[in-house]
């Protein structure tokens, strides 16, 4: 058995996080929000998973078996439900063909598929067509995660009604969850750990924490002043302009991991961006390290990165494709280009939201930078449900920045959809991505990766600034805090 | 009795009492110090806001994210903020639009919630009703109501000073009335009464100036508290467009970064409080102006100098 | 003698006004023995009420200032300090106001408000109080006194306003009693009342009375002296025998005789005093009733008349007293 | 003296009636402790069921005990309180049932003089402006005429033209009750309602006031309902005289008869009550007797029943009717009863 | 009096009714709907469209407002649309920590500025008032949110002498409730402080120099009680008022304080809801709001006419 951590680890206890926001649900299949697959995780898990290298590894099944258009999982015995009940093929089936319908990312990448009971501790995925990238959607944690439950909660119920019971296999059980304030979650006693050493998401994971509080604090000051004082034991999301104060405080240890992938969207229904050569020329305007400091601040937390994907996975997806044109900027180039666009002065709507920090420094320095360029940009402010329906109006805007968080693999990056913002239709693009999907094994789809990043930077769906980093800082008592995807709270022990 | 005195000296009797009336009104006027401060307050802001931006060798807009949070030095005398654009410049361009934002809505909140306070006070029957409104008024969330607004009119400082007014009328309402349900009562409004004043005579010329000292403080109330909201609404898309400066907004900008850059809140927020202090001595004064019983307390003074 | 009970001694009161000082009392000297009633009259303005005010050093600090003495049981108002001060006011030397519809706290039963002092300066409880403020208001001739306490001033008619400052001002049963005017929005009937029930208090407890009043007729009734003033000086002084049937100075004189009638004609009119009162900013230099007086000259004008004495107990403030009076011996 | 049977007497309109007030009736609800939920309402009978006339160029006299709803009917008359029943004819018209711009033309006509002197005063404005008032709102003259005649009114009272920029706290009480006064002169009116004009004044401007009002009311034909405690002043003024008892009129008569021969118990102990200011000229007086009756709830039947020195069986049952001694003089006694 | 109370409660029923339509227009009328923040940043388009049907939002409003508005007269406001429990669990689950910080903030307040106000009153235009001002002017232009977090900096992180965010229920005992909420209490107290210290100032002015002060003094009474018991009682409905505006205030407007310090109140629920548009919170929170208000400023009324006989709320 693994021996977890090797600080002086003490049992029991509490751990209090603060975190920005409250999740909308813990019903993992339909919901996209970060925080919410954050603290589901600890409550329910997938069948595969990540190590810290990034590697597909097996979490409740004891093995699977990829063969060209099935996966064959062979499930591990005796793992229980929070209500008591063993997690068999059945509680598979039902969860992950709900899945596969509801979620937005099952529906992409499996379309057309479906789960099959073949005995009790074994379960067959069909799929229509052999898929590369299916063992990494299965293993990726984030939003929307194929999580498992038990087949009595989903039983009997419309699948798109979202789960109101959050009856899970992880190490941690639900208590309460007091709306507005925190999500309490309690160690769940008979909690069936592999045998493997912890490594990122993989191997061993144990509740060393009786309690787990999961604290909704929106205010950032409040975040840097909680965990300066020590009311919070760690604490996510922390501005990057309180870094100098969490680095001076000899308790606290101050991280970060790559997060966010900051691009500018175009509207290519309408308006003048339709036009390529337009979005050229706003490429050839931008200074995107310029950008990335006024939202991100700190060089050390940002990525000045040119392809798609973050720089963190570069160790599986990395092309030189563009590398030496990041830095380029020109603004007469981009008067030259506008001009050829047939620009003449119309106002260019630029959308943004305030209810997200980085969006909004980002909008401001682009703003900047195209009226440089002689563009008549109007910055539009609204609050994130206004945004939120405006960006699916075509005739709302013209450019906007969004964060969007990283993906295991870049079909599934959001940019690429139809029906995202900015509505990107190619057939070429579509074309690739079916390479890359349909590619018998994973190391040659990532042979197509330079040809999704010639697509990206020629066809200029979004125009992509750079990484930045999520900032989260952990009291001293604590035995360890990481980031593989969102924080990882088993394994942690606090000697407060 | 009858014998009313020789008619040439009466009339001049008269032009040496009026002039001598005048004289002192000029005297009561100039030694009135809350409403002198007052007014030298407020005329150096709207100097600052119309004149500050030809001398500041900025463009509020103009960034150097290179230079973003610097502490003030000699070429940014304020510091810059966290665009680095320059502090100064950016102070002095949104005292135009939070001292225009603050001004608007204090005078027509003190407008509109004068007159209904009064009248409400007046007529039973409107009581009921205009304060039930202000009820609902009150418990509708501003912000709500400025997305609304915006999203109905567009976004613009013109809605943004609609949204608060409607926002804060109810509370200047509330006040006027409690105050004049006071002052209606009095024998002396039963006199006027007595003499045909019309209700509006009374109400306007009677029953208003008495109310006038919570006006006053509710109205610089009003005054900081828009200056501050209105940058709250800008987060929601409803306030000043951005990134056109106002000192909310700045101060909001400061609050991100309250924990490495002092200046980006101290400044904005001094000049609220100055603009307030200047708005409430010139209330102050107003009031002392209108106080039968003030002025002799200056005189005390001055005799107890000499 | 001991039995001065207050001794005023050249009391001026100042006002600061925005056109100047304005010196509404202006070196009044009078005393009150116990027991005894005094009758203050005078030109409506020419400073009673402030002269009453000042003795209890009621204005507003820092618009007035006061010179002078005023002696009462041998120590200077004037100069107590606040707290003795409160020991005085209401308990010892109580006062009726002139204005009673604003002079009694609107927000306030009537009862609460006599009771106050009652149970402020005779330590007394509050039940104690209610019933004795019941007492009271009987004494001053309020029908159904219980549940009169119980109401607001403007519930009142003015009559029964008075005569709860009335009550305010004898709960405490006071060496003196300055009352203003007291009487005036009575009727005779309870006017009649209110007077026997002050004489009463007089005798019994040995009360000292400054009663202010425009009635001649209550004059003639109530009080053993009279003081007489004009624009803010006391221009005679002397026992009521003396002041109606030998009324010394001119100001008196026609006070007198301005008084209308019970009987005989009354569709004549009434005598007046010619012309009118000078304002205070603007007082002449000699004698300030000069410019309406039928007998004076130039003296008069040209330096003011000390007091002169014509009796142990009548003064008089003119130049030509001795003139008059033999011009009366001779009517 | 024969008494005239009370039902048919007519009154011979000799003069011109310019005022009817008509079973005037005020009642004002007792506040109680709101908590007491089912007790009854009770009422203070202010007013209860007064009529008199007032002539044009004539003075009434109303005399009576303090707190028997003089200055109730005054303020009634004008609308200032709700009457609870009643009427006042003025015109032609019930006052009581004009609309509110009527009643405005009305109160132009009918000033009145509160007996508060100084509460009757906005403390916030200079006297000079308060008594502009009037003429801004019946639009008087320019501006700069009314200064000239604001000023010329405050002379007329005995005022100094320095008064005008004063603030009422700073006048003593006569020169509040004279600008009272002032104030209801200024606009010309044809009927003035005077509550206790003159109360706070000495006698030597108390006379050049009541010369004022009678040298006006002969030069414009002013009627004047003048309501005081004083007898003397009300009978140097009045014609007629009205003599008031918790609430009601008891007795009515022209002033020479009321002082001469006065018929009701109560207008005999008031006069007689009256201070003479002469020295050992004490009169026989009337003394009354008998607690003072409430008007929450007035004694049945006569209502001085309580109090009077002749009081008989009947007094405490019957409410005494009015009944004419002369025309102009009648009285509600059962004393005088056939 | 119990008619008039009778009168106002039943005033409820058609203000209720309007503000139920004003807001539900006004909802209807704001961009944005539940589903934006229900199905996370990078929902699709279909997504929304189903959510949306499952909501009921394809629905004409009126026949929303009529669905919503069958139930609410039952006095069953719906359920919150992200929260798991009903819209009237909601209100009850956060009206708590909101009363216990607005009473906490309003004895703070009153604590502060009632002294404050009379002492500036009394010493009119000396040093001591224009320093007292001085600090209420300080207090009215000083963003909430900079008081906030300065005490949050001093006295939590700095000092360490009380938590700085959080909240806990009574239940877990009243040092460990209170001490949560005593620097809120003290950032939203000291700021409702300068408004009510102002408005005592100038009332107690108005009435410091009326002639029944002068009998008071006359009287004998010392000068507290001649503050305290006559003046301050005369001068009180403006200064009534504001606490009862402040007060209210407190329940629906301390959405900033309420941020910074964490504290699950309804101000916060407000602001919640609205940036989730969750509707049925938002109007099931107005019409409670409309409810609490309507009441609060009844009351105040009543003590208008206890604290001064003379106001007449009804006619005679
Ligand atoms: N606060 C004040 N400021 C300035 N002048 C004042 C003030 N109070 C009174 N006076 C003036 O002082 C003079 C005396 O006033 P006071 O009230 O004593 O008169 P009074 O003798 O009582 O007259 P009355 O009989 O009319 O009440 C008046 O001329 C008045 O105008
Ligand atoms: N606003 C009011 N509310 C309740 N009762 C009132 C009110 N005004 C007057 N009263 C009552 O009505 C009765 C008559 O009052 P009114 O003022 O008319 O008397 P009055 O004859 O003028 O007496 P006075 O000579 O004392 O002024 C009194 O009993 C008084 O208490
Ligand atoms: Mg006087
Ligand atoms: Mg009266």
């Amino acid at each position: 058995g693994g021996d977890g951590g090797t600080k002086k680890e003490k049992k029991g206890g509490e751990l209090r996080v603060a975190v920005p926001s409250e999740p909308p649900t813990l019903d993992t299949h339909v919901n996209t929000t970060t925080i919410s697959s954050n603290i589901a995780r600890n409550i329910f898990e997938t069948l595969l998973t990540f190590n810290s290298s990034g590697e597909i590894q097996p979490m409740l099944v004891e093995s699977y078996k990829e063969d060209g258009n099935t996966i064959e999982f062979k499930l591990r015995q005796g793992v229980k439900f929070h209500n008591g009940d063993e997690m068999k093929a059945k509680d598979v089936v039902a969860s992950m063909n709900r899945w596969i319908n509801v979620s937005s990312s099952g529906k992409e990448t499996f379309k057309g598929a479906s789960f099959k009971e073949i005995d009790e501790y074994t379960v067959l995925l069909e799929m229509a067509q052999p898929t590369s990238t299916a063992a990494l959607v299965l293993a990726y944690s984030g939003g929307e995660a194929p999580t498992i439950m038990p087949a009595s909660v989903l039983e009997g119920k419309d699948p798109k009604e979202k789960v109101g019971e959050y009856i899970g296999t992880g190490p941690f059980q639900i208590k309460e969850w007091k709306q507005n304030q925190q999500i309490h979650l309690t160690k769940f006693n008979d909690y069936s750990s592999r045998e493997e050493a912890g490594d990122g998401l993989a191997g061993k994971r144990e509740a060393l924490v009786d309690d787990l509080y999961i604290l909704f604090v929106p205010d950032s000051s409040t975040r840097v002043a909680g965990i300066l004082s020590g009311e919070y034991d760690a604490a996510m999301e922390l501005p990057i302009d309180s870094v100098d104060q969490l680095k001076g405080n000899k308790d606290i240890e101050l991280k970060s991991v790559p997060r966010e992938l900051l691009l500018l969207y175009f509207n290519k229904k309408e308006g003048l961006f339709t036009n390529k050569v337009a979005r050229e020329a706003v490429d050839a305007a931008i200074n995107k390290e310029d950008v990335l400091k006024a939202a991100f601040v700190n060089p050390d937390y940002y990525k000045t990165n040119h392809h798609v994907m973050l720089a963190n996975q570069e160790s599986q997806w990395y092309s030189e494709i563009g590398k030496d044109k990041y830095d380029f900027h020109d603004t007469d180039l981009a008067k030259k280009l506008f001009a050829e666009a047939g620009y003449n002065g119309e106002e260019i709507r630029l959308m943004t939201s305030r209810d997200y920090d980085h969006m909004y420094n980002a909008s401001i320095v682009v703003q900047e930078q195209l009226k440089k360029a002689g563009i008549n940009v109007k910055l539009e402010v609204y609050d994130w449900p206004t945004f939120s329906e405006r960006r699916n109006d075509p005739s709302a805007f013209d450019i906007t920045i969004i964060t969007n968080k990283g993906k295991v693999e870049p079909t599934s990056l959001v940019w690429s959809r139809p029906d995202y913002v900015g509505w990107t239709e190619s057939e070429e693009l579509n074309g690739i991505t079916s390479k890359i999907r349909q590619a018998p094994s994973l190391d040659e789809a990532r042979g197509y990766y330079d040809e999704l990043q010639a697509w990206f930077l020629d066809f200029r769906p979004a125009i992509k600034m750079g990484d930045g980093d999520m900032l989260f800082a952990g009291r001293k008592t604590l035995s360890q805090l990481e980031d593989v995807d969102g924080l990882i709270f088993w394994n942690v022990s606090n000697s407060k | 009795m009858e014998g009313i005195g020789s008619t040439l000296t009466l009339s001049q009797a008269r032009k040496k009492l009026k002039k001598e009336q005048n004289e002192l009104l000029k005297k009561r006027f100039l030694s009135n110090y809350s409403m002198m401060i007052g007014i030298s307050i407020l005329a150096f802001l709207v100097l600052l806001s119309l004149v500050g931006p030809l001398v500041v060798g900025y463009s509020p807009y103009e960034m150097v994210v290179n230079n973003r949070l610097q502490a003030p030095h000699a070429e940014h005398i304020l510091g810059t903020d966290n665009f680095g654009r320059d502090l100064l410049t950016r102070i002095i361009y949104g005292a135009r639009a939070s001292i225009g934002v603050g001004f608007s809505i204090a005078i027509i909140t003190s407008i509109v919630g004068l007159a209904v306070g009064l009248y409400a006070s007046f007529y039973k029957s409107l009581d009921q009703i205009l304060m039930r409104i202000c009820d609902g008024l009150m418990a509708i969330p501003g912000v709500l109501l400025a997305i609304a607004l915006m999203a109905a009119l567009g976004p613009k400082v013109e809605n943004v000073i609609i949204a608060l007014s409607i926002v804060f009328t109810p509370y200047v309402a509330r006040i006027v009335r409690s105050a004049a349900l006071v002052v209606r009562e009095q024998t002396y409004i039963e006199a006027m009464k007595s003499q045909g004043a019309s209700s509006t005579r009374i109400i306007w010329l009677h029953v208003a100036p008495n109310v006038i000292s919570p006006l006053i403080v509710q109205a610089t109330f009003i005054f900081a508290d828009s200056i501050i909201t209105e940058a709250a609404l800008s987060f929601l898309g409803a306030g000043i467009p951005a990134p056109a400066p106002s000192w909310g907004n700045i101060l909001y900008d400061g609050k991100l970064t309250i924990f490495n850059a002092w200046w980006m809140t101290v400044f904005p927020g001094l000049l609220i409080i100055i603009a307030v202090i200047g708005l409430n001595s010139l209330g102050d004064g107003l009031r002392d102006l209108m106080d039968p019983h003030y002025k002799k307390v200056k005189k005390r003074r001055a005799k107890a100098k000499a | 003698m001991t039995d001065v009970l207050l001794e005023i001694n050249n009391l001026k009161t100042h006002f600061y006004t925005e056109t100047g000082q304005v010196t509404a009392v202006n070196g009044v000297s009078f005393a009150v023995k116990k027991g005894e009633i005094v009758g203050v009259v005078g030109e409506s303005g020419c400073g009673k009420s402030v002269m009453s005010q000042t003795i209890l050093r009621l204005f507003e600090e820092g618009t007035v200032e006061y010179d002078g003495e005023i002696n009462f049981k041998g120590n200077n108002l004037l100069t107590l300090n606040k707290k003795q001060m409160n020991k005085v006011r209401g308990n010892e030397i109580s006062m009726i106001f002139q204005d009673p519809l604003s002079t009694l706290n609107p927000v306030h039963t009537i009862g609460r408000q006599i009771a106050e002092s009652i149970i402020l300066h005779q330590k007394k409880s509050k039940k104690e109080a209610e019933a004795e403020v019941i007492e009271l208001l009987k004494l001053v001739g309020i029908p159904s006194p219980e549940s009169r306490a119980k109401e607001y001033p403007h519930n009142l008619s003015g009559g029964m306003r008075q005569r709860a400052m009335i009550a305010v001002a004898l709960a405490c049963h006071p060496q003196l009693l300055i009352a203003d005017e007291p009487t005036t929005a009575l009727d005779v009937t309870i006017q009649a009342q209110i007077l026997d029930l002050m004489k009463k208090l007089n005798q019994e407890l040995n009360m000292g009375i400054i009663f202010i009043t425009h009635d001649l007729g209550v004059v003639a009734e109530l009080c053993s002296r009279v003081v007489v003033m004009y624009l803010g000086e006391i221009v005679e002084e002397a026992s009521v025998e003396e002041l109606f049937s030998n009324p010394l100075h001119p100001y008196t004189q026609g006070l007198i005789k301005s008084i209308p009638q019970l009987d005989g004609d009354r569709t004549a009119l009434l005598h007046t005093i010619e012309g009118t009162v000078p304002p205070l900013t603007r007082v002449p230099h000699g004698c300030r009733f000069a410019s309406r007086c039928p007998f004076a000259d130039e003296q008069c004008t040209a330096s003011s008349p000390p007091v002169f004495e014509n009796t142990a107990s009548q003064k008089v403030k003119c130049w030509h007293f001795e003139k008059i009076l033999a011009e009366q011996r001779g009517a | 003296m024969p008494m005239t049977k009370s039902s048919n007497v007519q009154i011979e309109p000799a003069k011109e009636s310019l005022l009817e007030v008509k079973q005037l009736k005020k009642f004002f609800p007792v506040k109680k402790n709101f908590l007491h939920l089912n007790k009854e309402k009770t009422f203070v009978q202010a007013v209860n069921d007064v009529s008199f006339t007032l002539y044009k160029g004539e003075t009434y006299g109303l005399v009576g005990e303090s707190g028997c709803g003089k200055s109730t009917t005054g303020r009634t008359i004008l609308k200032l309180t709700d009457p609870t029943e009643g009427q006042a004819i003025y015109n032609g018209s019930n006052i009581f049932k004009l609309s509110e711009q009527e009643l405005r033309k009305v109160r132009q006509d009918i000033q009145m003089v509160f007996q508060d002197p100084y509460s009757s005063l906005n403390p916030r404005k200079r006297i000079g402006k308060t008594l502009e008032e009037p003429l801004v709102i019946h639009n008087i003259g320019n501006a700069h005429e009314r200064t000239e005649i604001v000023m010329e009114i405050l002379h007329t009272v005995g005022l100094q033209l320095e008064h005008y920029y004063r603030y009422p706290h700073e006048f003593s009480g006569g020169q509040r009750q004279r600008i009272g006064l002032a104030r209801a002169l200024i606009l010309n009116p044809k009927i003035l309602i005077m509550d206790e004009p003159v109360s706070a004044l000495d006698v030597s401007i108390q006379s050049q006031i009541l010369n004022l009002l009678k040298k006006l009311q002969s030069e414009l034909d002013l009627s004047f309902l003048f309501i005081s405690h004083d007898m003397g002043v009300v009978r140097h003024i009045s014609d007629r005289i009205g003599v008031m008892y918790l609430g009601r009129l008891v007795e009515e008569a022209p002033t020479d008869e009321l002082f001469s021969a006065p018929l009701h118990p109560y207008t005999q102990a008031l006069l007689s009550a009256v201070p003479v200011p002469k020295l050992g000229t004490k009169r026989e007086r009337v003394i009354l007797k008998g607690d003072l009756p409430s008007p929450m709830n007035p004694p049945s039947g006569c209502v001085f029943h309580t109090r009077c020195p002749f009081v008989m069986e009947r007094c405490k049952s019957e409410v005494p009717q009015k009944k004419h001694k002369t025309m102009e003089h009648h009285v509600a006694c059962h004393l005088y009863d056939e | 009096m119990w008619a008039y109370i009778l009168k106002r409660l039943f005033s409820l029923i058609p203000v209720l009714f309007i503000v139920s339509i004003v807001i539900f227009s006004i909802i209807h009328m704001t961009p944005g709907d539940p589903t934006s923040y229900m199905l996370g940043e990078e929902a699709t388009e279909e997504q929304i469209a189903t959510a949306k049907t499952q909501l009921g939002l394809d629905l004409p409003v009126y026949e929303q407002y009529w669905n919503w508005i069958k139930k609410a007269v039952a006095g069953n406001l719906g359920a919150s649309y992200h929260m798991n429990m009903s819209v009237n669990e909601a209100i009850m689950s956060h009206i708590g920590p909101t009363l216990s910080l607005a009473i906490l903030a309003e004895i703070v307040a009153l604590c502060i500025a009632i002294p404050l106000g009379i002492i500036a009153a009394i010493k009119r235009g000396t040093a001591t008032d224009q320093t007292v001002m001085g600090f209420s002017l300080l207090g009215m232009g000083i963003p909430s949110f900079l008081l906030a977090l300065f005490l949050v900096l001093l006295v939590g992180v700095k000092l360490q002498w009380l938590p700085v965010a959080g909240y806990r229920p009574l239940e877990e005992g009243l040092w460990n409730h209170i001490k949560y909420l005593i620097m809120p209490a003290i950032a939203l107290g000291s700021i409702q402080a300068a408004l009510i210290a102002r408005m005592t100032r100038s009332s107690m002015l108005e009435v410091l120099n009326t002639n029944y002060i002068k009998m008071a003094r006359a009287k004998g009474v010392v000068e507290k009680k001649v503050i305290y018991s006559h003046a301050l009682q005369n001068a009180f409905l403006p200064i009534l008022t504001v606490i009862g505006i402040t007060f209210g205030g407190l329940v629906t407007g301390a959405v900033v304080t309420e941020t910074i310090f964490n504290i699950p109140g309804i101000g916060s629920l407000i602001m919640n809801s609205v940036s989730k548009r969750d509707y049925t919170v938002i109007q099931g929170i107005v019409l409670f709001v409309t409810f609490v208000y309507v009441l609060l400023n009844l009351i105040i009324d009543i003590l208008y006419g206890v604290i001064d006989p003379r106001v007449r709320l009804e006619d005679k």
